[in-house]
């Protein structure tokens, strides 16, 4: 269970060029488990996006990738850096190993081709050699895998709802049985109701393919129901990295804090929501220090100089969890790059 | 079912109106097709034939405007679009036969062309922004910003001319009659080549520049980088995903273009002295040739119908978004 | 109310006094809004074939929906999406004409299209649209829709500037003169969602119906514009209506809570009770299908799979030719006979007083 | 006139203590600044000041005849000479007011009727906005130069004017199928409906909610019209049916076109109008570019397409595959 | 159609090209419609042939008999008698009678629309070899156009259901060529066998339609045409040069005028003496030279308007050598006798007013817009400011029709006697007033009792004697009143190259226009041999 798949390291992104960039991802050091699935949170702007797409190298202009590694490890043969792949590799290496499924699933479906098309499409693409129908047999069991009728293979996407079509998308993630899954915010669209259900049905197959998914939201009471580690991002940066449970009873970081005191609880007694006062950093002019120090209850003078470095905190006795934060440093900065042994 | 059907009755308002506008603005013309071949004449005529002449045309008999009217209406529903002045009597529609072909032919082919290569190079230059075909675009700009007849007699001034492999004028050489035989059609397409090189070149700019623009918004949206998550080869995204899907609005100004062939080649004519419907129109106009002119026109305006017919249809076949169930 | 007092809301007070509608002693003061068997259905267009049999086909968005608001209280109206929450909303806003029913306004119907009764209505009723990104005009500042909100409705006086900076104080975007010129993109959301907010009390309504104001929006600043609401309500003594498909937030801001499915009310009551005991089938779905971070441990605990496949896991119903009876049954997991077939009413639920649900379940009359 | 209307919010003075406020003023004027469209607005001011004070710099009088028949180019004539003598450089700058004028009036004519028909018939809905768009679908049915052509001929004798009015009147349907449809999604828009619910009245709505977001779309269909009425103008002096008298380019064209200058070889005759009119129109299709990535944020490409990556090499920025640049190694 | 009628090609040396600038054709041979590809191109000439071969240029020279071996004028020109030629056949081989040419003049008299010349035909009678018409006045003024018809075969057009709105696809005549093919661009006519008179040297003709003048001018100077009439711009340049040693133009005058026409009926154009003063200032060279590319339409100085050399045997002996030359001081003295003033730069009436003149020319009109300007620089030598006007044709053809006009240049009839050019413009019987159209000639509205009983005379005079001194008379209005000013001769010429073709006329043997629209055309055909 502990083996890493996917080792993000230093990771930074920025949008643009020369002074005007924006710094959307920082220095990100995040490693996937095999056959986990890692919460990624934050607020609306704090770079999960750009994250998921930097890693697969899928950003669109303007943006660039300013430095860092994604290293992965296959089943078999030796781990390589993502971003140094040639493009003939990386088109080989993606949805093969690792596929997305994106914010919005009515926009990554093709309008105008069939459902079918698309998922058979992606196939050709890796096995070029597979007959058609081997791949219309593929995509049908596809589609059974999360329970849509095989008749729906030849809808177009508009023909379908909301909920069928991330499905369609889930499917398609799951064809070439990838080790890994990124999903980026992959619910949101949908009503509660269709939401269980897929949620439901992605961690039934999670524990049938074993694959690792890297589960992008901002709502926090779900990655807290279904995620095995929540990372929590802000300002470009991983602020907090825990355990669900862990940090939905003690989280570190004000920020993490201030998020889990964001949102009411459907049950149990009425806690009392503090929110975040202030509103979100420039990310073209970040503070020197830490980014979130200017909305901080708790800053104090080392916070606006120095960034804080991300590792598993000193006071605390626990090796599965780390946070970037002044108030809880690390107890070994050499420790911080590797987040868990 | 519906949806046809309002769109068939849409063209029937609109053949409708347009049909009787095209009856009455030539009558709004001061003068009329006798004093204008008088006029054309300048002397060759003498001023006596002005009455055989009204006679000969059946003008001397007046009828109020809406009894015409009537008339053109009840002869176009008998198919006859009368008799024409300036070729009197031959009848309109054996005019337009004549010359009709030779501009569906050559305008037609080259608005297919344009359209297609002007498409495919918008494709690869919003595809790859930045890239040499990119570079092409205000070259393109300036040169769709020249006026089409003078860009026409530039090229006739420096590539056709005697010993030139360019004839100057005409849709073929004089002395053959048109037929399916090798030599006509070989001289056919030897006069068409300069007139549909120089409507290429300036019709072209607006296709690369609709279509680029079309990319690069086509080429931001997610089913694009869907596509490339998924490690397709950059050739299928570009056409089968982005183009297949940036091409769709590209669709109506193509068979608008289609339906203006009809129309907009006057200018191709007068400069490269091609017999088409264009120059019968200017000829129509300059006399006074009601028939004429109201048999082109509606032939235009069906055209144009008959093309975003076509588009609507083309519609319906490339977008299933549009497609109605049940 | 009198400690608060603005110079806007002793101007309401005057205006209220003089509206012939409080003059109404049919509803109880408190009873702002009210609306009885409301009812919307949408044509929709006509295929080839019901041309010629004649039928007339439409979506029944809205079917048979009672509501109150009342002065100085919050209603929450939650249900999936698609369930015609917005309809209720533009059928209470008078932005659509309604199929059936009546809205009574201080006891008193109205029905107004356009114009000048429909410019009176509105200084009463104000609605806050759902997308704070969509529903203020780029291209015009801060300064200019709330201007506008108090010149429509003559609420501006002689001092329109003194009267902007209170309705930006009063939706807590201090400094106002740091928000007045500026224009919609140069705001964050829940900036965004408090203008349009302002907006609607730039009017100084009596009732505020609010379609998911907060839905496009972030936890964190979610957070700030509904507790601007509730602070609103014990200020102001509105009545709101709380539109929302995210059943915790309508259990910490809401006093009572409606539950709609398929275009009809399905529960109500108090919104402790609603949410912590639910008693329609549907309810039960909705909250049990919500994330609930106590449900710590994905592997123990409820299991997620645990909503029953088969029967919640349908689709939300056709609206077109919607189920008979109750309009929940194909998805109920304890449907019975005469759900299919004959259409449940209001049955009082016994745990709280004013709860009720329309299911069969609940049949006194059968179950002792 | 040809600068895009929709920045006159920008012109609203923005409060100083407002940080974001030039920037986000400057990040919309952008489009000005990108070298396409400056060029364009250089070179379309340019024109503008030929119009305005052509007459007066003119060395000669268009018309005047001289015993210089037909002289190539040369210091006394810059353009060269007609067959009667006329001096072509004071006919092309002579020639460019009624350019100038009947292009600008006939797109002010056309962006107005467009605007009524196309925003009316897209708000209204119903039978009225039906009507007004079958009129505006018979317009566009109607072949624009033919008609300008017939009606130009119908009508005795006029200036530049009547003219324009002429070319306004026939080709604004194009503008109005795209007001109408743009008005239709706006009218859905959240922004209307709440206008509409906070108790606006219609034509308030129309004018102050819909109209400013239309301006960049008016706007490009004001240039596109603008082009087209310039080309109009000069094909019609060029084929000879226009009545007018006043010298514009088109008239020297016809001249030259008439007395077969190229044949003669007086390639003087017939390029510098040509030429002008390529570059007005270029000037005018760079204009347009600039509203277009204006409206289509996506289209601008003021972002850079290359960048440097840290081995110093250029490396394009493409969709799919996002550049890694690399880090300077300390 | 079909392939074989591109194969073959053709013997470059047997075949002449004639162009004509007239835009794609419809097959229409009706010979007798001036709408016709027919027409327009001239072929219908050298399909059909006329009674009597007349020469234009030289209109007192008697005709050549063609068709009619002889033909007799009796009673006061109101009776001919025709002697038709034997043994000349058809090309579908029938033998052509007196019964043919009855049927020909009789076609024109029973269809209004035919009779294009308005001649009032009336009885017909057909006998043996001849033909006898009979008239109820004296034709002497229409005797040419009388001669001029073309025969057409009875048999063929007898069973033609309307002449009128026929286009006679199989053209069937007595000329030396039948029609071989026709498309929109290219009419090709082939000779035929038995021919009445020796067949000529040119086995085919092809007629070629260019859409414009630039067109027909470039094809001439490639060579690809032989023969054309066109307005070329600068034709030393444009087109002698790129070969002077084959290609020629010749373009003689012929009995008919262009000229600056006022409304004498608007003040201050009622005044002959203004009329006349500008008549002494507009410079006929610049013209002739500028406008007119120093060849189009002759120069015409004649003081009595009445153009050289054809009109020469019509001028009265004192007006002999009498021309216009340009002399601005006499024109100054002329109106300050008149009680015209010149105020610094400017001409004030004797009313008080200044003068201006309006001049309108349609606006496509290239060389009437260069005469009118060359015109409006002349006049204000003498302090008139004109303005050139330029309008639509159709609606310059409506104003000259109403006389809602100040000035214009225009034309005038020919005819083969200076008759008809007089008439349209100083014939009284013609005057409309102004504002009412459908006029017929007199676009100046001149009224002049004198004039119209002159040319009254002219038409009808029983004696030579008579005619001649009602010719003076006409002459002497003519310079006295000045009604319209000729400034030059109308023309019917054209562009021939020599490369292939010898015996075209010229200036020295001027057997006929050089027009291949005219019914000289044949006869020039049959002139024509093979270059060395
Ligand atoms: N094309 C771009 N140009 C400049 N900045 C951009 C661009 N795209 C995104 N950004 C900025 O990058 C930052 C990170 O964006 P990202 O989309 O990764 O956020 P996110 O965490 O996914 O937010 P959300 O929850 O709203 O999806 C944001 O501040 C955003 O404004
Ligand atoms: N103008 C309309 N014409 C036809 N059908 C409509 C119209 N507006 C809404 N509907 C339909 O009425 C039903 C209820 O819509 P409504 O917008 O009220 O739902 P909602 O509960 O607000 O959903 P959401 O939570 O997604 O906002 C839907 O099925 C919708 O498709
Ligand atoms: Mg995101
Ligand atoms: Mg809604």
């Amino acid at each position: 269970m502990n083996e890493p798949v996917l080792e993000i390291k230093g990771l930074d992104v920025d949008y643009g060029v020369g002074a005007e960039a924006v710094h959307a991802v920082q220095d990100v050091h995040l490693t996937l488990h095999r056959g986990e699935v890692l919460g990624l949170a934050g607020e609306s702007g704090s770079g999960k996006s750009t994250l998921a797409y930097g890693l697969t190298r899928l950003l669109p202009p303007p943006g660039v990738i300013r430095g860092g590694e994604v290293i992965y490890h296959p089943d078999d043969g030796e781990p390589y850096d993502v971003l140094q792949l040639t493009p003939k590799q990386l088109r080989d290496f993606r949805w093969a190993e690792t596929s997305i499924v994106f914010q919005g699933a009515m926009n990554s479906l093709n309008p105008v081709h069939k459902v079918s098309t698309q998922l058979m499409d992606v196939i050709k693409a890796h096995d070029p050699r597979s007959t058609r129908a081997s791949r219309l047999a593929r995509a049908r069991e596809l589609l059974r895998l999360v329970g849509i009728a095989a008749d729906r293979l030849d809808a177009y996407p508009h023909q379908l709802s909301g909920g069928m079509r991330q499905r369609v998308m889930i499917a398609m993630a799951l064809a070439l049985e990838p080790r890994v899954v990124i999903m980026d915010e992959p619910t949101t669209a949908l009503d509660v109701v269709m939401q269980r259900q897929i949620l439901a049905q992605l961690v039934e197959l999670r524990e049938r393919l074993g694959f690792s998914v890297l589960f992008i939201t901002h709502d926090l009471s779900l990655l807290v129901e279904f995620s095995d580690r929540i990372a929590i991002m802000y300002g470009g940066r991983i602020v907090e990295q825990a355990r669900g449970v862990d940090l939905y009873r003690d989280a570190l970081h004000p920020y993490s804090d201030g998020l889990l005191h964001s949102f009411p609880a459907l049950r149990g007694p009425r806690r009392e929501l503090t929110g975040i006062p202030g509103s979100p950093p420039d990310q073209r002019s970040l503070p020197l220090g830490c980014a979130f120090a200017p909305r901080c209850p708790h800053a104090f003078e080392p916070c606006a100089g120095h960034v804080p470095v991300l590792g598993a905190p000193a006071d605390r006795d626990d090796t599965t969890r780390t946070v970037a934060c002044w108030l809880h440093p690390a107890e070994d900065d050499a420790t911080a790059t590797l987040s868990l042994s | 079912m519906r949806y046809l059907l309002q769109r068939l009755g849409f063209y029937v308002f609109t053949a409708w109106a347009a049909v009787t506008i095209n009856f009455f603005i030539p009558r709004l013309i001061p003068g009329d097709p006798v004093q204008s071949l008088i006029t054309k004449n300048q002397g060759n005529l003498s001023a006596d034939a002005i009455q055989s002449l009204y006679v000969l045309f059946g003008l001397d008999k007046n009828e109020s405007l809406i009894t015409q009217y009537f008339h053109y209406w009840a002869q176009l529903f008998r198919g006859d679009l009368g008799l024409s002045f300036t070729f009197f009597p031959t009848p309109v529609t054996s005019v337009i036969g004549d010359s009709l072909p030779w501009t569906i032919i050559l305008v037609g082919i080259t608005t297919v062309v344009g359209f297609l290569i002007g498409t495919s190079l918008g494709v690869v230059a919003g595809w790859k922004r930045g890239s040499w075909v990119d570079g092409l675009l205000p070259v393109t700009t300036f040169l769709s910003s020249v006026p089409y007849f003078w860009l026409g007699l530039i090229a006739i001034t420096l590539l056709a001319g005697p010993g030139s492999f360019f004839p100057s004028s005409g849709g073929y050489d004089p002395g053959l009659v048109p037929g399916w035989d090798g030599t006509f059609i070989g001289s056919a397409v030897q006069h068409s080549l300069l007139p549909a090189l120089t409507i290429l070149i300036s019709s072209m700019g607006s296709w690369i520049l609709g279509m680029r623009n079309m990319m690069v918004t086509v080429a931001s949206e997610d089913y694009i980088t869907v596509a490339h998550a998924k490690g397709l080869k950059e050739r299928r995204v570009m056409v089968s995903y982005a183009a297949r899907n940036a091409l769709l609005p590209s669709v109506s100004g193509f068979a608008l273009a289609l339906g203006f062939i009809v129309g907009g080649t006057l200018l191709v004519e007068i400069v490269f002295s091609y017999p088409g419907v264009g120059y019968e129109l200017f000829q129509a106009v300059g006399s006074q040739d009601y028939p004429l002119m109201q048999g082109i026109f509606l032939i235009i305006t069906l055209s144009v119908l008959v093309a975003n017919l076509l588009a609507d249809v083309a519609y319906l076949v490339l977008d299933p978004r549009t497609r109605k169930e049940g | 109310m009198a400690e608060e007092n603005t110079v806007a809301t002793e101007q309401a007070v005057a205006d209220r006094e003089a509206a012939p509608a409080t003059a109404g002693a049919a509803a109880p003061d408190d009873v702002v809004l009210e609306a009885s068997g409301l009812t919307k259905h949408f044509a929709v267009r006509k295929r080839g074939r019901d041309l010629l049999t004649g039928t007339k086909r439409s979506v029944r968005a809205v079917d048979d929906v009672d509501l109150v608001l009342r002065r100085g209280r919050v209603t929450a109206l939650v249900g999936e999406s698609g369930s015609g929450k917005s309809t209720v909303a533009r059928l209470l806003a008078q932005l659509y004409p309604r199929t059936g029913g009546d809205i009574r306004l201080h006891g008193k119907s109205v029905t107004v299209k356009g114009g000048k009764a429909f410019r009176a209505y509105c200084r009463q009723v104000q609605m806050i649209f759902q997308d704070p990104f969509a529903s203020l005009n780029p291209v015009h500042t801060v300064r200019y829709h709330l201007t506008r909100a108090l010149k429509i409705h003559d609420r501006a006086g002689e001092d329109v500037e003194q009267a902007l900076h209170d309705l930006l104080t009063r939706v807590q975007l201090t400094p106002p003169e740091r928000y007045v010129d500026k224009f919609p993109h140069e705001l964050s959301g829940g900036q965004r969602q408090r203008v349009a907010i302002a907006r609607a009390l730039g009017a100084d309504p009596e009732a505020l119906l609010a379609d998911e104001p907060v839905s496009m929006l972030d936890v964190s600043i979610r957070l700030g514009v509904l507790n601007l609401l509730r602070d609103l309500k014990e200020r102001l003594h509105l009545a709101i209506l709380y539109i929302t498909h995210d059943i915790a937030s309508a259990r910490y801001f809401a006093d009572d809570t409606l539950v709609m499915y398929a275009g009809r009310m399905v529960e109500g009551g108090d919104s402790e009770t609603v949410t912590q005991s639910p008693a329609h089938p549907y309810t039960r779905l909705l909250i049990e299908s919500a994330p609930d971070p106590d449900r710590l441990d994905p592997g123990t605990g409820k299991e997620p799979g645990e909503v029953p496949e088969e029967k919640g896991a349908g689709e939300p119903p056709s609206l077109i030719a919607p189920p008979s009876g109750c309009r929940f049954h194909p998805r109920c997991p304890a449907a019975m006979q005469r759900c299919e077939t004959d259409l449940p009413p209001r049955f009082e639920v016994d745990d709280s007083p004013g709860h009720w649900a329309a299911c069969w379940l609940y049949d006194s009359a059968v179950t002792p | 006139m040809a600068l895009p209307a929709a920045d006159f919010k920008a012109v609203a003075p923005l409060p100083a203590e407002a940080i974001a406020g030039p920037a986000a003023k400057r990040r919309r004027f952008r489009f000005l600044t990108g070298g396409k469209t400056l060029t364009g607005l250089i070179v379309l001011a340019f024109f503008v000041v030929i119009a305005i004070i052509g007459p007066w710099i003119a060395p000669f009088d268009p018309s005047a005849r001289s015993n210089d028949l037909l002289e190539s180019p040369s210091g006394k004539h810059w353009f060269g000479t007609t067959h009667l003598g006329q001096d072509i450089f004071s006919q092309v700058i002579v020639g460019t007011r009624s350019v100038m004028l009947v292009g600008l009036t006939a797109g002010i004519v056309a962006t107005i009727l467009a605007v009524l028909v196309g925003v009316t018939s897209g708000y209204l809905g119903g039978s009225a906005g039906e009507g007004l768009s079958a009129l505006s679908n018979v317009f566009l049915v109607i072949p624009a130069l033919p008609l300008i052509i017939i009606i130009g001929t119908a009508l005795p004798s006029g200036g530049d004017y009547l003219v324009a009015v002429i070319i306004g009147f026939t080709s604004w349907a194009w503008g109005a199928r795209i007001l109408r449809a743009q008005t239709l999604s706006l009218r859905r828009r959240e922004y209307v409906e709440a206008a509409r619910a906070s108790g606006e009245s219609t034509w308030r709505i129309i004018f102050f909610e819909i109209l400013p977001n239309l301006t960049a779309v008016i706007a490009s269909s004001f240039v596109g019209t603008v082009v087209f009425a310039v080309m109009s103008e000069i094909t019609l002096a060029f084929v000879g049916v226009s009545s007018f008298s006043e010298w514009n380019w088109g008239t020297i064209l016809f001249w030259a076109q008439s007395q077969q200058a190229l044949a003669q070889g007086a390639w003087w005759w017939f390029v510098p109008a040509g030429l002008a009119i390529a570059i007005l129109g270029t000037a005018l299709s760079l204009l347009n570019f600039g509203i277009d990535e204006f409206v289509s944020p996506r289209l601008r490409s003021g972002g850079k397409t290359k960048a440097k990556n840290a081995a110093g090499k250029t490396v394009r920025l493409r969709v799919g595959f996002t550049p890694v640049l690399g880090r300077e190694k300390p | 159609g079909g392939g074989s009628a591109n194969a073959g090609g053709g013997n470059a040396a047997a075949v002449l090209n004639v162009g004509m600038p007239n835009g794609p054709q419809a097959e229409n041979n009706n010979p007798f419609l001036e709408t016709s590809a027919a027409a327009s191109l001239g072929y219908r000439y050298v399909i059909y042939e006329p009674l009597v071969m007349l020469n234009r240029v030289k209109p007192q020279d008697p005709g050549k008999p063609w068709l009619a071996t002889k033909w007799d004028w009796s009673d006061n020109y109101k009776k001919l008698v025709l002697t038709i030629r034997d043994g000349v056949k058809f090309s579908d081989g029938t033998p052509m009678t007196a019964e043919d040419v009855a049927y020909t003049f009789q076609l024109l008299r029973d269809n209004k629309a035919l009779n294009i010349d308005s001649v009032p035909y009336k009885d017909i009678t057909p006998s043996g070899n001849q033909v006898t018409l009979a008239f109820d006045s004296s034709q002497f003024v229409n005797q040419v156009k009388i001669l001029q018809t073309i025969v057409v075969p009875k048999h063929i057009w007898s069973t033609i259901k309307d002449p009128t709105t026929d286009t006679v696809k199989n053209p069937v005549g007595t000329g030396p060529y039948t029609l071989k093919s026709f498309t929109p661009q290219t009419i090709t006519v082939s000779q035929r066998t038995g021919y009445w008179q020796e067949a000529p040297k040119v086995k085919e003709i092809r007629y070629t339609s260019y859409n414009d003048n630039n067109a027909q001018v470039s094809a001439l100077t490639s060579g690809a045409a032989e023969w054309s009439f066109v307005f070329i711009p600068n034709y030393k340049t444009v087109y002698v040069n790129k070969d002077p040693q084959h290609y020629k133009l010749w373009f003689p005058a012929q009995l008919a005028v262009h000229g600056l026409w006022f409304n004498t009926e608007k003040a201050p154009w009622n005044n002959a003496t203004l009329r006349q003063a500008i008549n002494k200032v507009i410079n006929r060279d610049d013209i002739f030279n500028q406008g007119e590319a120093g060849y189009f339409y002759p120069k015409n100085d004649q003081a009595t308007g009445i153009p050289s050399p054809a009109g020469d045997p019509f001028i009265a002996p004192q007006y002999k050598g009498q021309t216009v030359k340009v002399d601005v001081a006499a024109a100054k003295a002329q109106l300050t006798g008149a009680g015209f003033k010149l105020n610094g730069n400017q001409l004030v009436d004797p009313a008080g007013k200044p003068v201006t003149l309006k001049l309108s020319v349609p606006s496509g009109w290239s060389d009437y817009i260069t005469d009118l300007e060359i015109i409006k620089d002349n006049l204000a030598q003498i302090g008139i400011t004109a303005t050139v006007d330029k309008m639509n044709q159709d609606a310059w053809t409506k104003s000259v029709d109403t006389g809602d006009f100040e000035g214009v240049l225009h034309w005038t009839n020919d005819g083969a006697t200076p008759y008809d050019m007089y008439r349209d413009v100083m014939d009284g019987n013609r005057y409309k007033p102004t504002g009412q159209g459908g006029i017929n000639g007199n676009y100046g509205r001149y009224k002049n009792d004198a004039a119209t009983a002159a040319l009254q005379t002219y038409a009808n005079a029983a004696d030579d004697a008579s005619r001649a001194t009602a010719m003076a008379t006409l002459q002497q209005i003519m310079i006295s009143e000045q009604p319209m000013i000729p400034l030059m001769a109308a023309n019917s010429g054209g562009e021939y190259s020599t490369r292939n073709w010898t015996g075209w006329p010229d200036e020295n043997n001027q057997y006929g226009p050089a027009q291949p629209t005219l019914r000289n055309a044949l006869d020039i055909v049959l002139h024509l041999k093979p270059a060395a």
